[in-house]
Parts: structure tokens; C-alpha cells; sequence
């Protein structure tokens, strides 16, 4: 099983091309912490819409406000679907 | 030899030779008394290279000696008084005018340069500019049509054209081709002698801010500093990748002081209650993809939008003392880079776009600024500014207005707020929106409706806005 | 589009010169019954005859001084100037009369005249027929001077030369006569005062004219292979020079050197150095180099003429020290 | 030949006349600094010009040299275009721009002196050959000084237009002395004439202070140029009175010299000859003279009155086409 860590800090090196990912902890917050605004936000997860498949409704936008909720998200709603990693 | 009384005449030191400028009397050939016929030798002058007879050039009686022998006198002195013999019919020279001035008031080198003697050049009527001017004009692309002519008769002259051409506003900060007019000041001198740097090097240091001391530690192994040398010292000091705002830093702050001194800003707010449309937003974009989903940014852009095409007076510039509507709602979005400063693409006819043209819209001027790719068409003249610090968690902002539009519009984070409907009180999930307006083109009255409007269109796009 | 030699194409120019305007005829030494000194004008008495192909007497000063007079006259005559060494014999009639002429007459009188004279050295004729004044005569305002580098303006530079209403003086480089090159068969219409950019590149600028260009265009390729793309720009156009085009290149790549077989003292390769200097010095990144003939008159040994010529070694070295910037390096007074 | 008759005396006397006053006032505005830079005057050698000047046709070409006012004068350019050109102006018939030394009328097809010595010659030779290519019965007159016979020009010129048999009438005015040097400190053969027919031209040797024979002669070598097509060469035996120019202590001659040749002044053997024929009377001397300073006073006035040259004209016609050079 892959670790979905490092595709969603590609995903932020890829919106948020100034910020260096590996300087944002896995537990630090998207949003006020590495300063995504919502355009950012909204684009790290079309990145991984693509990259995974994985669609995040609006409403479970506060279960992934930080780099390692967000890999687990994935992580779960990839265990039926082939593996992409 | 010039009259003074009608028949006294005056004989002068002759001018002998291309570079005269003075003569030695060594000896007189005739006595005051004698008569002397024209062309007859009454004289003998000594120049600098060898002595020369001296003729009259009519008739005459010698009268005084103005000059001794061995005195040296500037061309055109008078050394003596001639009585002139009338002559036959016709005298020999008819008499010049009295106003004649006589050649000593003029100094040997003006005579050698300005032909002496009593004409003025009459006013030449030639053509009002000759093809040399029209052709330095084309040169320096200027229109010759509005250059005060300081030349006779107002006739544009060459040195008109140069100051017209000195006067042009210089070209934009941007660094251009052309090397700007001013002269550059002179680095400091570096410590233990001067660091070989070279011009293009000194020019874009000074245009990126680097202190001319700091410059010779740019060098590498000895070779002189380039411009090279110079961009990459400022690309590292502003970290990888980052567009280089640094001019549009300074371009800005010019705007944003500019905008203070000169515009009477006034300051409007209004509450909008947005629960309903987020609420609508939610569902729509429940059933869309990440892709397609729509941001509240890109609703309220749209509020603004309509709002900017209803009150055409916020709509537009403030020139040459007046105000000019725009034919399109072209909107600036002032979007904040983390590198620092800020960057503000514009979207064209935002009035024309629907909520999902908006948002893709949106997506793509912010992915374009956060690349530093913004494309000319980006930077296109907007007609009337937004600024969304709203992500950033501030209540509410009252923004500067960028000149020469008339009006910012600013936008809050949604909040959680107390609202009161008639004497009930609930929360309310609501956008504190701000207008500054131009008070030279436009009263709160005016801004008051904007809000009004744009409050108005966000009811109009909720019911819209099909699932 | 065909392929000829640089004697060809001049030969081709005068002859439709020669067909199209009854105006138009040829005098020199020995341009007439020997074919032209060079072989340039061979075939041209047989198919004009000796009123329009004239050989003249060894009188520099009077065939060229009758060619300004027939201009007055309202002819458009070609003189040849055997060698351009031979034209100092001439540079009376040139300086005081062509060039000056419609200046000191307040515009009465245009002298419509073709000098042709063939320039440079490399072929072992020693000091005296191996000289390149070029620079001289572009110092001088009232006439224009062009230098084609390529077969293609040896073909049709004649044309706008004889058309233009001043003294105009074509110096053909001798060493081209012989080379083939591509020549379009309809006139490309370059205008006689325009430079071209006869190699594109973004490192440095080449600027050269004539008998050198060849050499730059081959400086070039070695450059290539260790990664500097030089851009060549062919001046063509000595007086009037093209700054325009000069400029605009120089603003690209930052760094220019300038190829003469003049000699450097005092020279036009000094000349085109100054005007970068004033017109775009906040684009440079390394002095403006000169690669020129030794300040030598030109030994007759082949070794030692080719030492002091301008040569692909020496426009690549310089080049080198223009993009390394190593201004030491750049200062050598003419040694390679 | 036409036979010289009360009517044409009267015209060279006016002539010559208008010529030698002109000069003197020239020699008197260069003095009061109004003419300024080199001037040359042609007081004494006047028959030349004005015995050859009435043989050329319109269409003919005139070249001078820098000693050339007489020669611009009796061509037909006005009075006032000659001393406004003296004085720099406008309206000189150079525009203000060639100065004493440098007159030029193209509609009079008078190209103007040259201040370089035998300078003018190849420039003849170049008019003649454009008349013989176009087929124009017109010839070319070269006017020169003995001194030009030294120059490599003069016998270029010479051979050219021998060789290719161009109708120039190649005019030497032999003053015996090239600015302070005598022709025989500098030629060999002092016999301009034989050195002449050595081209294979005809040659006529030419009392240049007897302008009746100077017309005669002129008018005969004019004739044979314009029919053979071919050159001819005059030599006038002339003497300049003044000195060569304003700034010239004569040390090279004599002055008894220059008595006994003002002794043959071209305009008193002229009056001379008329007063015995009964064609004038004794003071016709001072009527044409009170004639001609009148004229000559309006032309300083016209000289006067005309400006001088707007500075931004400078580059003009420099090229046909005032942007040709870049306006550098």
C-alpha cells in the first residue's frame, strides 16, 4: 500500500509552486498554517481527484485539513479501487 | 571706408588676409594736404607675415593722422580723414547711409564671423520647418504640429525638436531596450579598489535595488560582474521559481501613494447574508467534481460584476479632470503571493460570464500568477478593482483604489454573525462588503446603490443557478 | 535561385544594367578589349561596343574626374578603378568634386556615379595591391560606400548603386571573385543602406562586411561546437551605417566584436565600436572586441600574410574572450 | 568671323569695365571685412573673358578655377547672385555656400570654379564626353591658369580628350606667374602652345590684353571644336595687376614689371581704339564706369539685404535625400 503522503505533497509542489512541501509537517493545517488559500485547496484536491481518483465531497472538507488526514482519506476510499500509488 | 560728414571719409586699417585681425602703421607714403586718385598707395602696413601697401579706393585729399607709425591697431580702426574730391558726373560711391556704423564698433572677430555693416537680415519668409527639422522630428517621434516654434517668425527649429523630444514622459519602468534618459549615479567605490562590473550589470543592480557596494561581491573567479551575474543574485534572494515581483512592487507602491495623495477616498460597508447561497453552492457542487466545482469567490466576483454593469458611474477612470465610463465591467482581482506582495490580473467583461465561466476563469488567473506566467491579456486595464483578503481570515478590508479607477470594492471571510430580522435574532453566516469610491466622481449615495445592487444580483444568481 | 561565381554575378549586374538604360556605360583600365583586369567585364565590349565599354589611359584622376563630369552631363557612368590601391590617385576628383559638389552648389549640381574597385588582400601581392580603405572613404560625407559579402549582392547591389542620385563606391573584395555562391534570379530588393543578419544566434554579435564575412560565417561554426551561438550581421552598408540593425543585436546579446581588414588604428571598426558604446552601453557585458589586419603593410610570404589578415583562429578567440569576458585577453593590440 | 563694330566695342568695353569695378569693390568689402576667406581678382586679364564668353552658345558648359568672377559675370550670372555669394547669403548664386571660389549656375551651365589647381580639368573632359554620348552639339570651355599646366590632371586631360576627340576648348590664361612662382621657375618648356599641339589638338597662342583679338581668336578655335567635334587649346598671354590674392606682398615681381604690363590695360587700349575710330568720346571711360557702380551698388545692397543660411539647412544636400546618411 502506497504512502499517500508523498502524492499530496506533489500536489501542493504542483498548485503551490513557491512552497517547498517538505517543509509542511503532516500534521500541520493546509490552510492557515502553510497559507493554501481556498483556490489552493481546491486545486490539491483536483490534483488528487486525478492522480487517484478519489473525489472529496464539500462536506468532508474538515476531515482533511492536513496533509497525513488527507493521505488516510485517500488511503480508504482507495482500498477497493486498484491501486494507483 | 565709411562716410561720416558728407564729404570727410574715413580710412581705416584694412583687413589683408584670411586671419588679420590687426596692422602696424610703418610708414605714411603721403602729407596731410596731398590729393591722392584712386587705387594710389598712401601707406604701408606691417602683419604678421610680411608689410603690405595700403591704396584708397577713390579720389581724395589726405587729411589728419588718427594713427603714428608703429602703433598696432585692430582691423577696421580708423587711421585717417580723407576730404573726398567730388568727381566728375557721377560721384564715386553713392554716400551710404549716416546710421552707417563704423567698422571699429564691431570687434575684429565678430567682423570675421557675422558679415559688419548696417543690414539686418530681413525676416526670411521660407517655408515653417525645413526637411532636416521634419526628418529629427520622425527621428525622435515627435509631432511637429504641437512644438512652439522659438525660431523667426515662429519657424520650428532643430533645438525645439530636441527639448519636444527631451519632454516625452520617459518610457515605463519595466526595463526597456531603450537605456533610460536619466544619467546613472555613480556606485560607491568598493572597498580595496573598484570591482570590474560591467554597464549592463550597474543598470540592473540599480533597477533591482542592490547597493552599488555590494556589487563587486557578485563576482566569480575574477571575472568582471554581469548582468548575468545580477539577475541570479536576485533570483536567489527571492527564492526559486518566483515570478520577479520586484518591479511590480515598485510600480505599486508608486500607485498606491499616488492613489492617496490624489483621491478623496470615501468609505462605504454592507453585511450580506450569504447562508442561503452557500447553502445552494453546497448542493450544487455535490454532485460535480472536484474539477467543476464552484468557490463563493467566483459568485461574489459575479455579484460585483453585475453591480459595476448596473452603476455604470463606478464602472471607469478619472482623466484630465474628469470622469470616462468604460464600455466593458473589466475586473482587477488583487490576489496576494507568498513570496511577498501582491499581483492583479484582470478579467475581461466579467459582466458577460456566468458563475462557472467566472470560477474557471478565476482558477486560471490564479494558477498563471502563482507561475509568474501571466500573459499580456491578463494585465489589461481594469475598470474597476476587488480585493478578496477574505481567505486570510480578515473581517472586513477598505481597500486603496488603484488610479485611475473610481472604486475597490473589498470583500470579508464569511463569519458566523449575530442578525436581526424585525425583533427576531439568529446567526448568520454573512460577507462584509466595503466600497471605497473616488469622491471626485462619484457621493456615497452612488456607492450606497453599488452595494445595493450587488446584494441584489447575489439573490438573482442564487434562483438562477440550476442544479 | 542559381549558383555563380562573384565575377559572374557583377558581370550579370552590369550587363542588365547596361540593356536596361542607355545612360549607363562602363570605363576603366583595360575594362574593354581585355575583359576587365579580373575578368569581370569580359564579353561586355563585343556586346555593347567601345562607345559604352571604354578603356582608358593610366590617368586615375581624369577617367574618374570624366566620369563625375559625364554624371553632371546626365550620364550614369560605371568607373572602374582597377585596384582600390590604384583610387588614392583618384581621391581629388572623389573628395573635392563627387562628394562635394551638391553641398558647395546648394543642390545644382548631383553626381549620379558608380565607382567599382576591387579591395583587400590574401593573395600574396604584397604591400602595394593588397590594401583596404574602405574606412577612409566612408569617413567622407557626400558619398556612399557598400561592400558585398555575398555572390547575391554581387549580383544585385549594381542595381540600387546606380539608381541612388550620389556617388556611390562599391569595393568588391578581390578574394571573392572566384567563390561560388547562391544567387536569386529576381532582385531580393535589399535596400542598399540595410545590414543583414546573415547568421542568427544569442551569445554574441559578429558585425563584419566583405572579404571577412566568409571568415566570421566559418567563426561561427567552431564557436557552435563549443556552445557560443554567435549572431553575424553583414553591414553591407559602409556609409551610411546601419545602426538600427546594429543596435537591436547588440541589445540581444550583450557582447559584439567587429571584423575589419582595415587596420585598427583610427579605423572603421573603431568607428562602429564608438556608436555601440553610445547607443547602447547599458547593454554591454564585456568591451566591444576588433579583430583587424596587423598594423603591418602586408608581406608578400603567404605565412606571414595570412598572420597579419584577419583569420577564423582570430575572430574566435576574440569572441571567446567577448563571452568569458576576460577583458585581459581582449586588448591584444592586432596579434591574434 | 563677324567684323568688330562700334556696337560690339562698346559691349566688351561695358564688359570689361562692369568686371574691373566689380573686382576693385571686391577688393574693398574684403578689406572692410565683409568678404571674408581667400579671393582672387581678375583686374587685368578681363579680355579674356570677355572675348570668349560671347562665342559659347547657351547649351554650352563653362569650367572655371578659383579666379572665376569675370568669367561668372560675363556668362550671364547676375551682379547681385555673385556678391551674395561673396557675402555667404542666401541668395548667392551657391546658395551662400561655395563662396569667391565656388560659384555655380547649372541654368547658365556654368559649373563653377574649383579652388584645386587643374581640379576642373577631367570634369570638362567628363562634360564634353556626356555631349558627345548624347549626341548634343554643345561644347565644353575649360578656363585655367599657366600653374595647372604642372599637374599630372592637365595632361591626363589633355590626352583624354585627344584621344577620344571630345569637343573641349581647353582655355589657359597664362598670367606668367602660379601664385609667387614664374612659369619658367617651373616648367621646362615655357611654350604652353607647342606643349598643346603635342596632343594632337589645335593650338593658338593669344594677346590676352587685346580683347578684339581674343574675341577673333576664340570665336575661330570655337568654331573648329564645335564642327570637328574635337579639343583645341588657347593660350592667352595675359597679366594679372592686383596681386594673386588679398594677402599677397608681391615679392615674386617686380613693380616695374607690373607698370609696363598696366601700361597694355586691356580697357584703355580699347577706349583708345574707339575715341580714334569716332565710335566714343574721350571720358566714355567714366560714363560706363558711373553706369556700372550703380549697378554694382544695388548689387551689394541685394548681397546686403539677403540673409544668411537658417543653420538647421546644414545637412542639405549633403545626399539627394537629407535622411540618406542617418543625419549623422
Amino acid at each position: 500500500m502506497t504512502d499517500h503522503r508523498s502524492t499530496v505533497r506533489a500536489a501542493i509542489a504542483r498548485v503551490a509552486p513557491e512552497i517547498d512541501p517538505d517543509t509542511i509537517a503532516d500534521d500541520e493545517q493546509f490552510r492557515d498554517d502553510a497559507g493554501l488559500d481556498s483556490m489552493d485547496f481546491l486545486n490539491v484536491l483536483a490534483a488528487i481527484a486525478e492522480r487517484t481518483g478519489v473525489e472529496v465531497p464539500e462536506s468532508d472538507y474538515p476531515q482533511v485539513t492536513t496533509i497525513a488526514a488527507l493521505a488516510s482519506y485517500i488511503d480508504a476510499h482507495t482500498e477497493q479501487g486498484a491501486d494507483t500509488g | 571706408m565709411t562716410d561720416t560728414a558728407a564729404s570727410t571719409v574715413e580710412l581705416r586699417m584694412p583687413a589683408l588676409g584670411a586671419d588679420m585681425t590687426e596692422g602696424r602703421i610703418v610708414e605714411w607714403l603721403v602729407e596731410p594736404g596731398d590729393h591722392v586718385d584712386r587705387g594710389e598707395i598712401v601707406a604701408v602696413v606691417e602683419t604678421d607675415k610680411a608689410d603690405i601697401e595700403i591704396e584708397v579706393f577713390r579720389a581724395a585729399t589726405i587729411g589728419r593722422f588718427l594713427v603714428e607709425p608703429g602703433e598696432v591697431v585692430p582691423v577696421g580702426t580708423p587711421i585717417a580723414e580723407l576730404e573726398a574730391t567730388a568727381r566728375g558726373a557721377a560721384p564715386d560711391e553713392a554716400p551710404e547711409a549716416e546710421e552707417a556704423p563704423s567698422a571699429t564698433e564691431v570687434e575684429p572677430e565678430d567682423a570675421a564671423e557675422a558679415p559688419a555693416g548696417r543690414e539686418t537680415p530681413t525676416p526670411h519668409a521660407t517655408h515653417v520647418t525645413s526637411p532636416l527639422v521634419r526628418h529629427l522630428a520622425e527621428q525622435h517621434r515627435v509631432d511637429i504640429a504641437h512644438v512652439h516654434g522659438t525660431g523667426p517668425g515662429g519657424r520650428v527649429t532643430r533645438s525645439d525638436v530636441e527639448h519636444a523630444a527631451s519632454t516625452i514622459p520617459a518610457p515605463s519602468p519595466a526595463p526597456s531596450r531603450e537605456p533610460s534618459r536619466e544619467p546613472s549615479r555613480e556606485p560607491a567605490q568598493a572597498p580595496g579598489g573598484r570591482p570590474r562590473v560591467t554597464p549592463r550589470a550597474r543598470r540592473l543592480a540599480e533597477e533591482a535595488g542592490i547597493p552599488g557596494e555590494r556589487l563587486g561581491d557578485l563576482a566569480t573567479n575574477g571575472r568582471p560582474v554581469t548582468g548575468a551575474d545580477v539577475l541570479d543574485a536576485g533570483r536567489e534572494a527571492r527564492g526559486p521559481q518566483v515570478p520577479d515581483v520586484d518591479p511590480m512592487r515598485r510600480r505599486i507602491a508608486e500607485l498606491m501613494a499616488r492613489s492617496w495623495r490624489e483621491i478623496p477616498h470615501y468609505h462605504l460597508e454592507r453585511r450580506l447574508d450569504v447562508g442561503d447561497l452557500l447553502d445552494r453552492l453546497r448542493s450544487l457542487n455535490e454532485q460535480r467534481s472536484v474539477a467543476d466545482r464552484i468557490l463563493p469567490a467566483a459568485v461574489l466576483l459575479a455579484g460585483v460584476a453585475a453591480a459595476a454593469q448596473g452603476v455604470a458611474e463606478c464602472n471607469g477612470w478619472w482623466r484630465d479632470d474628469r470622469f470616462h465610463a468604460a464600455d466593458h465591467v473589466d475586473i482587477g482581482v488583487v490576489l496576494s503571493l507568498r513570496s511577498g506582495g501582491v499581483i492583479v490580473p484582470t478579467i475581461a467583461n466579467a459582466d458577460e460570464l456566468d458563475v462557472d465561466a467566472m470560477m474557471g476563469r478565476l482558477r486560471e488567473i490564479v494558477e498563471r500568477a502563482r507561475r509568474g506566467r501571466l500573459r499580456g491579456s491578463d494585465l489589461a486595464e481594469a475598470s474597476i478593482t476587488v480585493t478578496n483578503l477574505g481567505d486570510q481570515g480578515a473581517d472586513a478590508v477598505f481597500g486603496v483604489i488603484h488610479p485611475p479607477q473610481v472604486a475597490l470594492v473589498g470583500l470579508g471571510a464569511v463569519r458566523d454573525d449575530v442578525w436581526a430580522d424585525g425583533d427576531s435574532v439568529r446567526v448568520a453566516r454573512t460577507v462584509r462588503a466595503s466600497l471605497s469610491g473616488d469622491h471626485r466622481a462619484t457621493d456615497g449615495l452612488t456607492g450606497s446603490v453599488f452595494l445595493a445592487e450587488m446584494n441584489r444580483a447575489l439573490d438573482r444568481l442564487l434562483r438562477e443557478e440550476t442544479p | 535561385m542559381s549558383t555563380m561565381t562573384g565575377r559572374t554575378a557583377m558581370r550579370a549586374a552590369m550587363q542588365a544594367a547596361l540593356q536596361a538604360d542607355e545612360r549607363v556605360f562602363l570605363m576603366g583600365e583595360d575594362v574593354g578589349r581585355y575583359g576587365g583586369c579580373f575578368a569581370v567585364s569580359t564579353g561586355l565590349l563585343d556586346e555593347f561596343g567601345p562607345d559604352r565599354i571604354r578603356d582608358t589611359p593610366l590617368s586615375e584622376s581624369a577617367f574618374v574626374g570624366a566620369g563625375i563630369g559625364a554624371a553632371m552631363g546626365g550620364m550614369r557612368p560605371i568607373v572602374e578603378i582597377m585596384t582600390a590601391n590604384f583610387s588614392l590617385l583618384a581621391l581629388d576628383q572623389i573628395v573635392n568634386n563627387a562628394a562635394t559638389l551638391r553641398h558647395m552648389s546648394a543642390g545644382q549640381c548631383g553626381v549620379p556615379l558608380v565607382i567599382r574597385t576591387t579591395t583587400g588582400g590574401g593573395r600574396q601581392l604584397a604591400a602595394q595591391h593588397s590594401h583596404s580603405f574602405d574606412g577612409w572613404y566612408a569617413h567622407i560625407p557626400g558619398i556612399k560606400v557598400v561592400a558585398p559579402g555575398t555572390i547575391a549582392d554581387f549580383r544585385w547591389m549594381l542595381g540600387p548603386a546606380l539608381a541612388d542620385p550620389d556617388p556611390v563606391i562599391v569595393f568588391e573584395h578581390g578574394g571573392l571573385y572566384g567563390v561560388e555562391g547562391d544567387v536569386p534570379d529576381t532582385d531580393p530588393g535589399v535596400p542598399l543602406d540595410r545590414a543583414v543578419v546573415r547568421r542568427p544566434g544569442t551569445d554574441l554579435t559578429i558585425i563584419t562586411f566583405g572579404g571577412t564575412l566568409p571568415t566570421c560565417l566559418s567563426a561561427a561554426e567552431t564557436l557552435a561546437t563549443d556552445g557560443i551561438d554567435a549572431e553575424v550581421i553583414d553591414l553591407r552598408s559602409l556609409r551610411p551605417l546601419d545602426d538600427a540593425t546594429i543596435m537591436d543585436s547588440v541589445a540581444r546579446t550583450h557582447r559584439a566584436i567587429v571584423v575589419d581588414e582595415g587596420w585598427r588604428s583610427v579605423g572603421l571598426s573603431g568607428e562602429v565600436s564608438a556608436r555601440i558604446v553610445e547607443q547602447v552601453f547599458y547593454e554591454l557585458d564585456a568591451p566591444v572586441g576588433r579583430v583587424a589586419t596587423a598594423e603591418v603593410p602586408l608581406p608578400y610570404p603567404r605565412h606571414l600574410e595570412q598572420a597579419a589578415l584577419p583569420s577564423v583562429d582570430g575572430v574566435v578567440e576574440a569572441a571567446r574572450a567577448a563571452v568569458q569576458g576576460d577583458v585581459a585577453r581582449m586588448a591584444i593590440p592586432g596579434r591574434r | 568671323m563677324t567684323r568688330p563694330t562700334a556696337e560690339t566695342r562698346a559691349e566688351a568695353l561695358r564688359a570689361m569695365v562692369l568686371v574691373r569695378r566689380f573686382e576693385e569693390r571686391c577688393a574693398q568689402l574684403y578689406q572692410e571685412t565683409k568678404i571674408h576667406g581667400f579671393l582672387h581678382l581678375y583686374v587685368g586679364e578681363e579680355a579674356v573673358a570677355a572675348g570668349t564668353m560671347p562665342a559659347l552658345d547657351p547649351a554650352d558648359n563653362v569650367v572655371g578655377t578659383y579666379r572665376e568672377h569675370g568669367h561668372a559675370l560675363l556668362r550671364g550670372v547676375p551682379a547681385g547672385a555673385v556678391m551674395a555669394e561673396m557675402f555667404g547669403r542666401v541668395d548667392g548664386c551657391s546658395g551662400g555656400r561655395g563662396g569667391s571660389m565656388h560659384l555655380f549656375d547649372t541654368a547658365r551651365h556654368f559649373y563653377g570654379g574649383n579652388a584645386i589647381v587643374g581640379g576642373g580639368l577631367p570634369l570638362a573632359v567628363g562634360l564634353a564626353l556626356a555631349d558627345r554620348m548624347k549626341d548634343r552639339p554643345a561644347i565644353t570651355a575649360c578656363f585655367f591658369g599657366e600653374g595647372a599646366v604642372a599637374e599630372g590632371e592637365f595632361h591626363e586631360s589633355m590626352n583624354l580628350a585627344a584621344l577620344w576627340n571630345l569637343p573641349v576648348l581647353f582655355c589657359c590664361e597664362n598670367n606668367l606667374y602660379a601664385m609667387g612662382t614664374a612659369l619658367d621657375r617651373s616648367e621646362a618648356n615655357t611654350d604652353l602652345s607647342l606643349r598643346a599641339a603635342s596632343y594632337g589638338m589645335p593650338a593658338w597662342p593669344v594677346d590676352g590684353m587685346d580683347v578684339e583679338a581674343v574675341a577673333a581668336t576664340a570665336e575661330r578655335a570655337v568654331a573648329y571644336v564645335r564642327n570637328s567635334g574635337g579639343p583645341a587649346f588657347l593660350e592667352f598671354r595675359t597679366y594679372r595687376f592686383r596681386a594673386h590674392s588679398m594677402y599677397d606682398p608681391e615679392l615674386y615681381r617686380d613693380k616695374s614689371e607690373v607698370a609696363t604690363w598696366r601700361g597694355r590695360d586691356p580697357i584703355d587700349l580699347l577706349v583708345e581704339r574707339m575715341v580714334e575710330a569716332g565710335q566714343a568720346d574721350p571720358d566714355v571711360r567714366a560714363q560706363v564706369e558711373a553706369e556700372v557702380d550703380a549697378e554694382i551698388d544695388a548689387a551689394v545692397e541685394f548681397a546686403e539685404a539677403s540673409p544668411l543660411e537658417d543653420p538647421d539647412e546644414l545637412l542639405t544636400h549633403v545626399y539627394a535625400d537629407v535622411s540618406a546618411d542617418g543625419g549623422t
